[in-house]
């Protein structure tokens, strides 16, 4: 599987991206400026987390505008896999390419804490390697994280068997609509979430529920 | 030319920090104080001197960037 | 000169008169203000420096001690651990967000200026009494402003610490420390050598930012309007963190002589001081410095402390590599001016010379005090008197509770702890283990200072201090390496206060001496007084440690039903100044716990030994509140209850801060090789209980769900901050 | 009654927002920008209709809540 991480301004969950992508699956992915036109031939690209522009303005709005945007629209838009963390996450959402967009959290603070989640939807790239009802813990680490879409979308989302990922009942740590973690597009090859697989892939760090989603796409992608 | 753009929350999108800050003030004794909404307010600077040309530039730079507007609507004021 | 313009610029008449002595003149304005800022105590440390060279800085692991932005440790296999710990106490009081984020910054900066990029953030934090009115406010604005910054970076804050007391109602604590990684053969430095070498400014702008107080008092300002006001610095963690990443990617070329952030009294210390340290003159041409305001004087840009920014001294020819790179980064980038063989700093502003002062008298002349102190001596050991009939249920419960025992959860949670992939034990233990990236070794950091000990036996007290780090770091399985230390003070003219200054000193000296755990690095913060009432002394110890196995290490939270309790150590049932007696008898007096180094490093040598050895993966160690609040740690972390069967029962013994101590769980056969193993060594080691079920329990006296005391660990943080205004109303980080 | 508050940055503070947003800005195109600035906007409705202590009201919330006033100023608007 050939993979790319971008880098963006104050990105600083590339590094943990490209780790875990190394680790998982053995081959080092290429970081990706945002600032270059293309993103190289690959297989997935991932945007990491991080404070892409300081978060100023609205958390990802500036980078969806990045020069390397363009180009992962349209590859987004010929089925490359495409995954957003976190900060990542607002990005496509910022971009369009998933609905809704990720709100201040309820609790109004920063929130970093190991999270329980449910797999909801295991039809996908990402999730394959999971089954539905599974429970994964992740971190989250985010001030917003709180997806929001109307209900209209949030319906849609649901009957399509778009929602990857909910905040297990009781752990939802960002008041996010229907305990939403993460949702695929249309195609289902682009995945956002909030919480940090990347981060649970190293038993040393509490959990490896993480290597399942980059397990997946190796298998499916190689 | 100096403009000043207003980016809030659209009606019926659910603003928790405007909740939060009219608990604080009822909290801290301003009892009158009702629904209390958050919103931005950008000040820019513009070398342009058209105030049309002006306005339909802040229009663009809202619907791209300033706002996002699946939960934000804009209002946009010229000054001098 | 008026004589009212240099009193507030902070100089003394004697002063003036040695300035003027130095400069064979009068100073103009700009380098009165240049001394006043050189010279004033941040800077040049005239009440400490005599004192501080007391303390032992050196030591095989040793690569770089004080003097340089950082310290340097070596860790082995071409790598070194870089840290220094800093305060921002008076800003964070004035403003509490943007006070702790530009400390926390700061820090960052002296790190990376070493040329390591920083892996850790720790804070140790002192507010004023909970009931006091503005404790909650400040408590939201500074943790806010340290995760706001520490999170955009993207390195962990993984510990701290955080006391209540009155004596800080008036001048709040905010310490931030940070550790970095570097290669042993890539550390920059700051001594600007050569000459014709180019000097570049580096990051954002120059602004009216936090410029010395004693502008608003001084004559040329007194008719500006509001707009030229000095401001307060904001923080701008965005473009500190491309300033982190353009600085590492230049480092990684030959083109860096030398480089200094631009801290306190930004362009003034950093231009000063890398001449100093270089043996050159330096030249600044202040028009080509990038500036965010308009008609800035040579005044206001000298003495600016705007954030994120940085000065170098690179190799003739190498501007053109060093601007590519940071215009990659989107970052101001400008030549200034450049080294020369004169010995002056000479300063231009629109042609005209506006400074021209000789380097050393900036650095080497500055003065060194001697200041008169009284020194306290030790209270009397007699024995403290308490109501023996107390429930001890209920002073456990309450002891958990209490403000300074409490859980910290409500804090670190608004830390990104786990950014970095490396924070093998966050928050909660004894001492934040990080892993050095790629490798199984890693390194353990704490920080740690008991201030109402330091206040009843400043000598004892500061010893304790060291002891507490050193003993922190080897609960965790570490080797104690080195120590950063912030030495914050009331006002160093009342010769109590110098007592206290010089006391902490020397008890630092002696237990860093005896403890191999040399002092790198640090910083001191005096003139914490408010109306004549000083904050308690408060020498923060930052210690670093190392594991050469990350794997081997303990944790505080019991594991498995069945594991022996050991108690290490030997207890006498020190009751003074602890928080039993303040807590439950509303007492603050009476000797602080003795601190006997030899037996600290014994017992504590064995720990490590058993952590090693992997006879025990699960130590505390003991401190604030005693054997029993220890142990209920240890069962609220790891979800688990003990069965306890101890050889005394009455509070001494069960609340008592005696030193040197530590419960360890081991499996039932390993207990026993523990035991004769402790016999062995002349360590004090008893079997006081064992893990079991879902409650502690000492039979006849004591059963408490461990439900119950998680929620009267967790409840009071989160409960207390509630009652903040900004803080629901999420107003803290504006 | 209606009112706006706006909370704005003090002259000469710094202001990393703006200054990213206008950075943005000019890289999306829009080169006629110059400085800009970044501000709150708080709607509050207000049981009381005496404007007089509304003001009032209003600059004692600003004081005590609203605005950081270290670094930030604010202006009040009373509407309808
Ligand atoms: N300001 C803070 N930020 C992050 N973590 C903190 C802070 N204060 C305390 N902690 C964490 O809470 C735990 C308990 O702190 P403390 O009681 O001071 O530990 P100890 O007594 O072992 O020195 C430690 O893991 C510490 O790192
Ligand atoms: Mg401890």
């Amino acid at each position: 599987m050939k993979c790319a991480v971008i880098v963006f301004p104050a990105s600083n969950c590339d590094r943990d991206a490209h780790d875990a992508i190394m680790h998982v699956t053995g081959t080092p992915p290429q970081m990706v400026w945002h600032g270059d036109s293309e993103v190289p031939d690959v297989d997935l690209i991932v945007l990491p987390g991080g404070f892409s522009y300081g978060d100023y303005l609205r958390c990802g709005a500036m980078a969806a505008h990045s020069r390397i945007m363009t180009d992962i629209r349209r590859k987004a838009g010929e089925g490359v896999a495409v995954l957003g963390i976190c900060n990542g996450f607002q990005i496509l959402t910022e971009a369009g390419l998933l609905p809704g967009t990720l709100m201040r959290n309820a609790g109004l603070k920063f929130v970093c804490r190991p999270v329980e989640l449910v797999v909801d939807e295991s039809q996908s790239l990402f999730t394959r390697n999971y089954s539905r009802g599974e429970r994964v813990t992740f971190p989250v680490a985010h001030g917003e994280g709180n997806y929001f879409a109307s209900d209209d979308v949030l319906d849609r989302l649901e009957a399509e068997g778009r929602v990857a990922f909910r905040y297990a009942e009781g752990e939802n740590p960002n008041g996010s609509a229907r305990n939403i973690a993460g949702i695929l597009n249309e195609k289902r090859n682009v995945l956002g979430l909030m919480p940090h697989p990347e981060r649970a892939c190293d038993p040393l760090l509490g959990s490896v529920s993480g290597r399942a989603m980059f397990q997946s796409l190796l298998e499916k992608l190689s | 030319m100096r403009a000043r753009v207003f980016v809030t929350l659209k009606p019926g999108v659910l603003d928790p920090q405007g909740k939060a800050i009219g608990h604080a003030l009822n909290s801290l004794g301003f009892k009158s104080v009702g629904d209390v909404r958050q919103g931005k307010v950008i000040d820019l600077e513009l070398a342009e001197t058209d105030r049309e040309k002006a306005s339909a530039s802040l229009r663009d730079m809202c619907e791209k960037l300033l706002a996002n507007t699946v939960i934000e609507k804009y209002d946009i004021e010229l000054r001098s | 000169m008026i004589p009212n313009n240099i009193a507030a610029h902070g100089l003394s008449a004697d002063e003036y008169a040695r300035i003027q002595q130095l400069l064979g003149r009068d100073p103009n304005l700009v380098e009165l203000g240049i001394f006043s800022v050189m010279w004033s105590e941040h800077c040049s440390y005239k009440s400490t420096r005599a004192h501080l060279r007391r303390l032992p800085v050196t030591g095989p692991q040793v690569i770089q001690g004080p003097g340089e932005n950082a310290g340097v440790v070596d860790i082995g296999d071409g790598d070194v651990v870089v840290f220094k710990m800093e305060s921002h106490n008076h800003p964070s009081f004035i403003e509490p967000y943007q006070g702790a984020a530009t400390g926390v910054g700061g820090i960052m900066r002296d790190v990376f200026t070493m040329g390591a990029r920083p892996v850790a953030m720790m804070n140790a934090l002192r507010f004023g009494a909970p009931d006091h009115e503005k404790t909650r406010h400040l408590v939201s604005g500074v943790v806010a402003g340290i995760g706001g910054y520490g999170n955009c970076m993207g390195v962990p804050t993984v510990g701290g610490e955080v006391n209540f007391h009155s004596a800080y109602n008036g001048n709040i604590l905010v310490n931030a420390m940070c550790v970095g990684l570097a290669r042993r053969d890539r550390i920059f430095k700051s001594a600007a050598k050569g000459i014709g070498n180019p000097v570049v400014y580096v990051g954002s702008k120059t602004g009216r930012d936090g410029i010395h107080g004693a502008t608003m008092a001084s004559a040329e300002f007194s008719e500006d309007s509001e707009e030229k006001r000095p401001t307060v610095q904001v923080g701008d963690p965005f473009t500190e963190k491309l300033l982190l990443e353009a600085c590492l990617e230049l480092m990684s070329t030959d083109a860096i002589i030398a480089i200094q952030d631009m801290g306190a009294a930004g362009l003034t210390s950093s231009s000063a001081e890398m001449a100093g340290k270089g043996g050159t003159g330096i030249d600044l041409d202040l028009d080509r410095v990038p500036q965010r305001e308009n008609d800035m004087t040579a005044y206001e840009m000298m003495l600016s402390e705007s954030q994120e920014r940085m000065l170098m001294v690179l190799k003739p020819g190498r501007e053109g590599v060093a601007e590519t790179i940071f215009r990659k980064w989107e970052l101001d980038f400008a030549v200034i001016g450049k080294t020369t063989g004169t010995g002056r700093m000479i300063v231009r502003h629109k042609g005209a010379v506006v400074a021209d002062i000789p380097v050393n008298a900036l650095s080497d002349e500055a003065p060194v005090y001697q200041r008169p102190f009284t020194a306290k001596s030790s209270p009397a050991r007699t024995p403290v008197e308490i109501d023996p009939g107390r429930d001890i249920a209920e002073s456990l419960l309450k002891l958990l509770a209490c403000p300074d025992l409490c859980s910290r959860r409500w804090i670190w949670e608004q830390y990104d702890y786990s950014v970095m992939t490396d924070s093998v034990q966050p928050p909660g233990g004894d001492a934040a283990v990080v892993r050095v990236h790629g490798t199984n070794k890693a390194l353990a950091i704490t920080t740690d200072v008991t201030p109402r000990y330091c206040r009843a036996d400043p000598f004892e007290g500061a010893k304790q201090a060291v002891a507490e780090a050193w003993r922190n770091l080897t609960a965790v399985g570490a080797s104690p390496l080195a120590v950063t230390d912030n030495l914050n003070f009331g006002n160093p003219e009342r010769p109590e206060t110098m007592g206290e200054i010089v006391r902490c000193i020397d008890g630092i000296a002696e237990a860093c001496r005896a403890l191999s755990f040399p002092v790198v690095s640090g910083n001191c913060s005096l003139y914490n007084e408010t109306g004549g009432e000083p904050i308690l002394p408060t020498p923060a110890i930052g210690g670093v440690g190392l594991m050469d196995d990350v794997a081997r290490e303990a944790s505080i939270g019991f594991k498995r039903n069945g594991d022996v309790l050991i108690l290490i150590g030997e207890a006498r049932g020190e009751l003074g100044q602890s928080l039993y007696l303040r807590e439950i008898e509303s007492r603050e007096d009476g000797p602080p716990p003795r601190v006997d180094l030899a037996v600290e490093k014994r017992n504590g040598d064995f720990v490590r030994a058993l952590i090693r050895s992997g006879r025990t993966n699960t130590v505390h160690d003991l401190s604030d509140g005693g054997l029993l609040i220890a142990i209920a740690e240890m069962a609220i972390a790891g979800g688990l209850g003990a069965m306890l069967d101890l050889p005394d029962r009455a509070a001494p013994f069960l609340f008592g801060e005696d030193q040197a101590r530590y419960v360890i769980a081991a499996a039932p056969d390993a207990a026993e090789t523990v035991l004769s193993d402790a016999a062995a060594h002349g360590v004090p080691a008893i079997r006081i209980g064992k893990c079991d079920g879902d409650r502690l329990i000492i039979t006849g006296r004591l059963s408490i769900p461990v439900a119950r005391m998680r929620s009267a660990h967790e409840s009071w943080l989160p409960s207390f901050m509630a009652g903040d205004p900004a803080s629901r109303a999420g107003l803290a980080a504006s």
